[in-house]
């Protein structure tokens, strides 16, 4: 892999080079409550589940509204189980945490572009907010197990709100966390941990994901500093599957290809940063 | 094949002249270009695949958001994001053909010229079986109004249709005109082999804390099993009320649900919003028709379009 | 009272000349002849009752079945039953009056001479504050279709009511008019004061194991959340597309769903399928509309009317 | 109260007889699975509760459908407990079985009508069919109460349909039955059961409630042998509060009133069985 992927916007990779898909039933085993908002999920697919990082599931749960809903995968496991990081933000979610273990929700997956291990040269620097910190743990078992380290910055409003801070230490991870109202780390934006990680990581390969005020200013600074970047962008979702068009993302590829929308459940959800149009997101901070 | 699972029902159909091995079809703009689904539905249970409405040229469609979910039912104001129909013939149309699958294109005009333009090039295309006509497209000559609300407009696209190909045509109606009936026997004077319907219903959703939309477009289409109800009176009402066969469509989920399309009068159903749901939705409602086919002693499914009885007692 | 409970918002609003200590009016064919929720339901959250729909004589309506359950909504067919104008007034109209509320009568009519007769024997009665008017009955004289899907036909009932009374005209818009703007512009020019809707949504079911429609009627009116974003769009359409004020409805279930149709141009707003689901419905979305203007910094609820901000971006 | 109620079809008794009405909170404390698809639940009220036998709630649950469901209460208990006997046919009966104990309905009621006990000098006899037997153990918990016994008819498909058998001899009564396999009683209907328990009685008074079929079958014998018979009739119901008009019964008084559709919610569920109109009725054997 390139540290800046030709194809602008990584459009459509070929299937094939990526884990085969499946709808399976994955049972409950678990459940770990790690804020009052917050559930760590571990689940057991019914089939054989690869996962690549970043990737994510489409979850259907009994009482969880018609559609399902996208989680990326947290972290897959030894036997074939795998990780959510669940926040309550609806219907959807509150389905999901108030299953009882023992309870079986449908997943399919897993979908969707990946994150690149950086080049042997280059170091990760990680940079997620709140939940955006799930897709990471998958990420950052990978770069421990080809015997690298990396640096996460990891941002909250609250302490509480730090998920999972322990799993990157566990990892070898360099962590550095801010919080917005100064319970943990740095009183503020993790943003502004970012020149000093940059400064330490010599020569960085930035990965980020959460709100996107917070993907937005990662961004500025990265295409300042020269960095490669990419984001995991999330989406309203239908399908997960290419087909519904409700996920896109207005794409300016650098490289000078047509402008378009692309769909963050297909040809994302990770980006090369430098390919999101972000003055016509119509997500703003 | 799915056949053999059910070897005492015959599952074909034929609608419009097109013969399907099964009653089920994949609704335009929720299966894509065809093959999007082949690592997770069962393709064997698909009678046709009606793929993502085509303009003569590529649009890219609303911004976002496009998509609310709304109780058992689903907005959505794309906005026809397509690839244009020189590209889907060169790029798209190969990979479903590859599946062996029978295609039904579905196009949409912003002119009457349009939609007869777009006919004669896909009558020339090979690979194409049929063609869907969406009339529920803004027609600008006419100030935006959808050619589908009004009975003159809907056939006048349906005419233009016709005379640019041999393919079947068959409109799709729009549920905002007051009487499908009236409708469906103008377009079948226009030439029309076939209507399917209904397509979504104007819809929206407002978000209260912001007081802005749900969705970029403001108005969307609702679609799902909420509007399920709607969707099978309006059916009942055109198979009664025009000789045109009726393809049926709304909130299908399963095999109970396309039964109900079936027996007051669809020769085919399709099955949309629920492929986001369930991509297992083909393979439950392929074997529960057959089985129901089966308990009910019916040999082929065909034989059940239009059997409702009347009352509900004894 | 209700009132005290939020002090410092003003919860009044006024319709068609009626002012409402609340913007939560009970719609009819839901709550009875008024009194029945007395138990259960708190009254004090109530603006108005809107009575269950009267003709000049009883009928007894239609054979059941006459309801069935569908993904988040409700089919019925009830037929209006109902006690007929004069045991209405002698019977049931002191009930609902001893309660303290603001009643509104709404009728139907087979003819425009049973919309003009009501109006006139309504407008003598003590107790009664505003008629609303079911366009959405079969005019015997033209068929059978409905007052309500022809805007010509709307306006003449509306004005034979307009004729016969002084008090506030209320016509209930039926949903299957494909225009509804424009219907609403025809009863505005015709003497309506307000309109209210949406009316049910024509729709069906079908038992499949025995092919029999689930209502004995065949086709019932779908209401509840299902068709909720359907009616706060035609809600939309006729609060941008006419002067009258306009009472919206459809699955209201909550504070939030009445503030849908509020920022979208709703002065009042009816509870209707969600009376049979939870008593619970008033008291929570009462409270919840206070909480909201408290949250939002809004002095009293009717300055939310038509808010809604364009765009869906910052 | 008389023997026969004066008013033809007893429409609309003054609430003042009846017990008050309220929207609550219940839990489910017991769950005691009767056969492989019936359950007799056991809740308690968050508030106090008063009920009168043939009564019934309208019962809210999560995923259950959007309409309540109504439910005769089947026992009330002296903590002011009820119980509800629940056999599965749709999505509500369905979620109501797979609520967990602890779980939360809502519960309106106590609604409708209510069996009359016999004067002193006439005998219960019962008549039911399946679920239909739910209304009956709060009924003949009173009669034993009065000091007095009857005689219970009690019919199924099979052995496990005949719900709550015990309880009954529990209370004194003398419990017959009938299967339609054979696998328990009578080999057949229920109704076959009933010239010999009217001789058995001597003087009787009749209440039933069950499949549309049985109770025709017991009222036409009722009718011929000049005994006053109570029917609780089972339709389909909106809101159990008299206002959807969606559960009516055709009714013909005996005593020449207007013919008229009753409400089952509210003139019912509890009917005089010679004011019910059966050969106008919409649901046949």
């Amino acid at each position: 892999m390139t540290v800046s992927s030709e194809a602008a916007g990584r459009p459509a990779p070929s299937r094939a080079d990526l884990p085969p898909r499946a709808d399976q039933a994955a049972t409950l085993v678990a459940r770990n409550q790690l804020s009052p908002d917050a559930q760590l999920l571990r689940f057991e697919s019914e089939g054989p589940l690869r996962v690549l990082p970043g990737q994510f599931a489409m979850v259907r749960v009994g009482g969880g509204g018609l559609l399902r809903r996208p989680y990326s995968y947290c972290d897959l496991l030894d036997d074939g189980a795998f990780t959510l990081l669940v926040k309550e933000v609806g219907v959807g979610t509150r389905a999901l945490m108030n299953l009882p273990v023992g309870g079986e929700v449908s997943s399919l997956g897993p979908l969707g572009t990946t994150f690149d291990l950086p080049p042997p040269d280059l170091t990760p620097v990680i940079v997620a907010g709140g939940v955006g910190i799930a897709p990471f743990v998958l990420f950052c078992r990978r770069v421990a197990q080809s015997g690298r380290r990396g640096i996460v910055l990891l941002g909250g409003r609250r302490r509480p709100d730090l998920y999972l801070w322990d799993a990157f230490e566990r990892f070898g991870m360099d962590v550095r966390v801010a919080s917005e109202d100064g319970s943990a780390g740095h009183h503020g934006l993790v943003t502004a941990l970012l020149d000093a990680a940059l400064a330490d990581a010599g020569r960085p390969f930035l990965y980020s994901c959460g709100p996107t005020g917070m993907l937005l200013r990662v961004a500025e600074l990265a295409t300042a500093a020269g960095v490669p970047h990419q984001v995991s962008i999330e989406r309203r979702m239908g399908c997960g599957m290419g087909c519904c068009l409700g996920c896109v993302v207005w794409a300016r590829p650098p490289s000078g290809g047509p402008e378009e929308y692309l769909r963050s459940c297909t040809e994302g959800p990770v980006f090369d940063a430098e390919t999101i149009a972000w003055d016509r997101d119509p997500h703003p901070l | 094949m799915a056949e053999e699972k059910s070897a005492t029902v015959d599952m074909g159909v034929e609608v419009a002249g097109l013969r399907l091995p099964t009653p089920l079809i994949a609704a335009s703009g929720t299966f894509g270009y065809g093959d999007e689904y082949r690592e997770v539905a069962d393709y064997e249970c698909i009678g046709a695949i009606s793929v993502k409405g085509l303009y003569l040229e590529p649009r890219e469609g609303c911004p976002p958001p496009r998509i609310w979910e709304t109780p058992s039912g689903m907005l959505n104001a794309i906005g026809l994001q397509e690839v244009g129909i020189r590209r889907f013939l060169a790029e798209k149309l190969p990979a479903v053909r590859a599946l062996g699958k029978i295609v039904i294109a579905n196009i949409c005009g912003s002119s009457l010229e349009e939609y007869g333009e777009l006919a004669k090039i896909l009558d020339q295309a090979e690979g194409v079986s049929a063609i869907e006509v969406n009339i529920s497209c803004p027609n600008v000559a006419e100030g935006g109004i959808e050619f589908g609300c009004d009975p003159d407009m809907a056939a006048r696209a349906t005419e233009v249709v016709r005379r640019g190909t041999r393919l079947p045509v068959i409109p799709k109606l729009s549920p905002s005109a007051s009487d499908m009936a009236a409708v469906a026997r103008r377009v079948a004077e226009a030439g029309a082999d076939a209507v399917s319907l209904i397509n979504t219903i104007p819809a929206m959703a407002v978000d209260v804390e912001t007081r802005r939309p749900r969705l970029a477009n403001v108005v969307g289409g609702l679609s799902g099993p909420a509007v399920r109800p709607i969707a099978v009176r309006m059916v009942w009402e055109v198979a009664r009320g025009s000789r045109l066969p009726v393809i049926g469509m709304g909130g299908i989920a399963n095999a109970e649900d396309a039964l109900e399309f079936l027996l007051v009068g669809a020769a085919a159903v399709q099955i949309g919003t629920m492929n986001f749901v369930d991509p297992g939705v083909w393979r439950r409602t392929f074997d529960g028709l057959a089985a129901y086919c089966r308990r009910h002693e019916v040999a082929a499914v065909r034989d059940l379009t239009g059997t409702m009885r009347s009352g509900t007692a004894g």
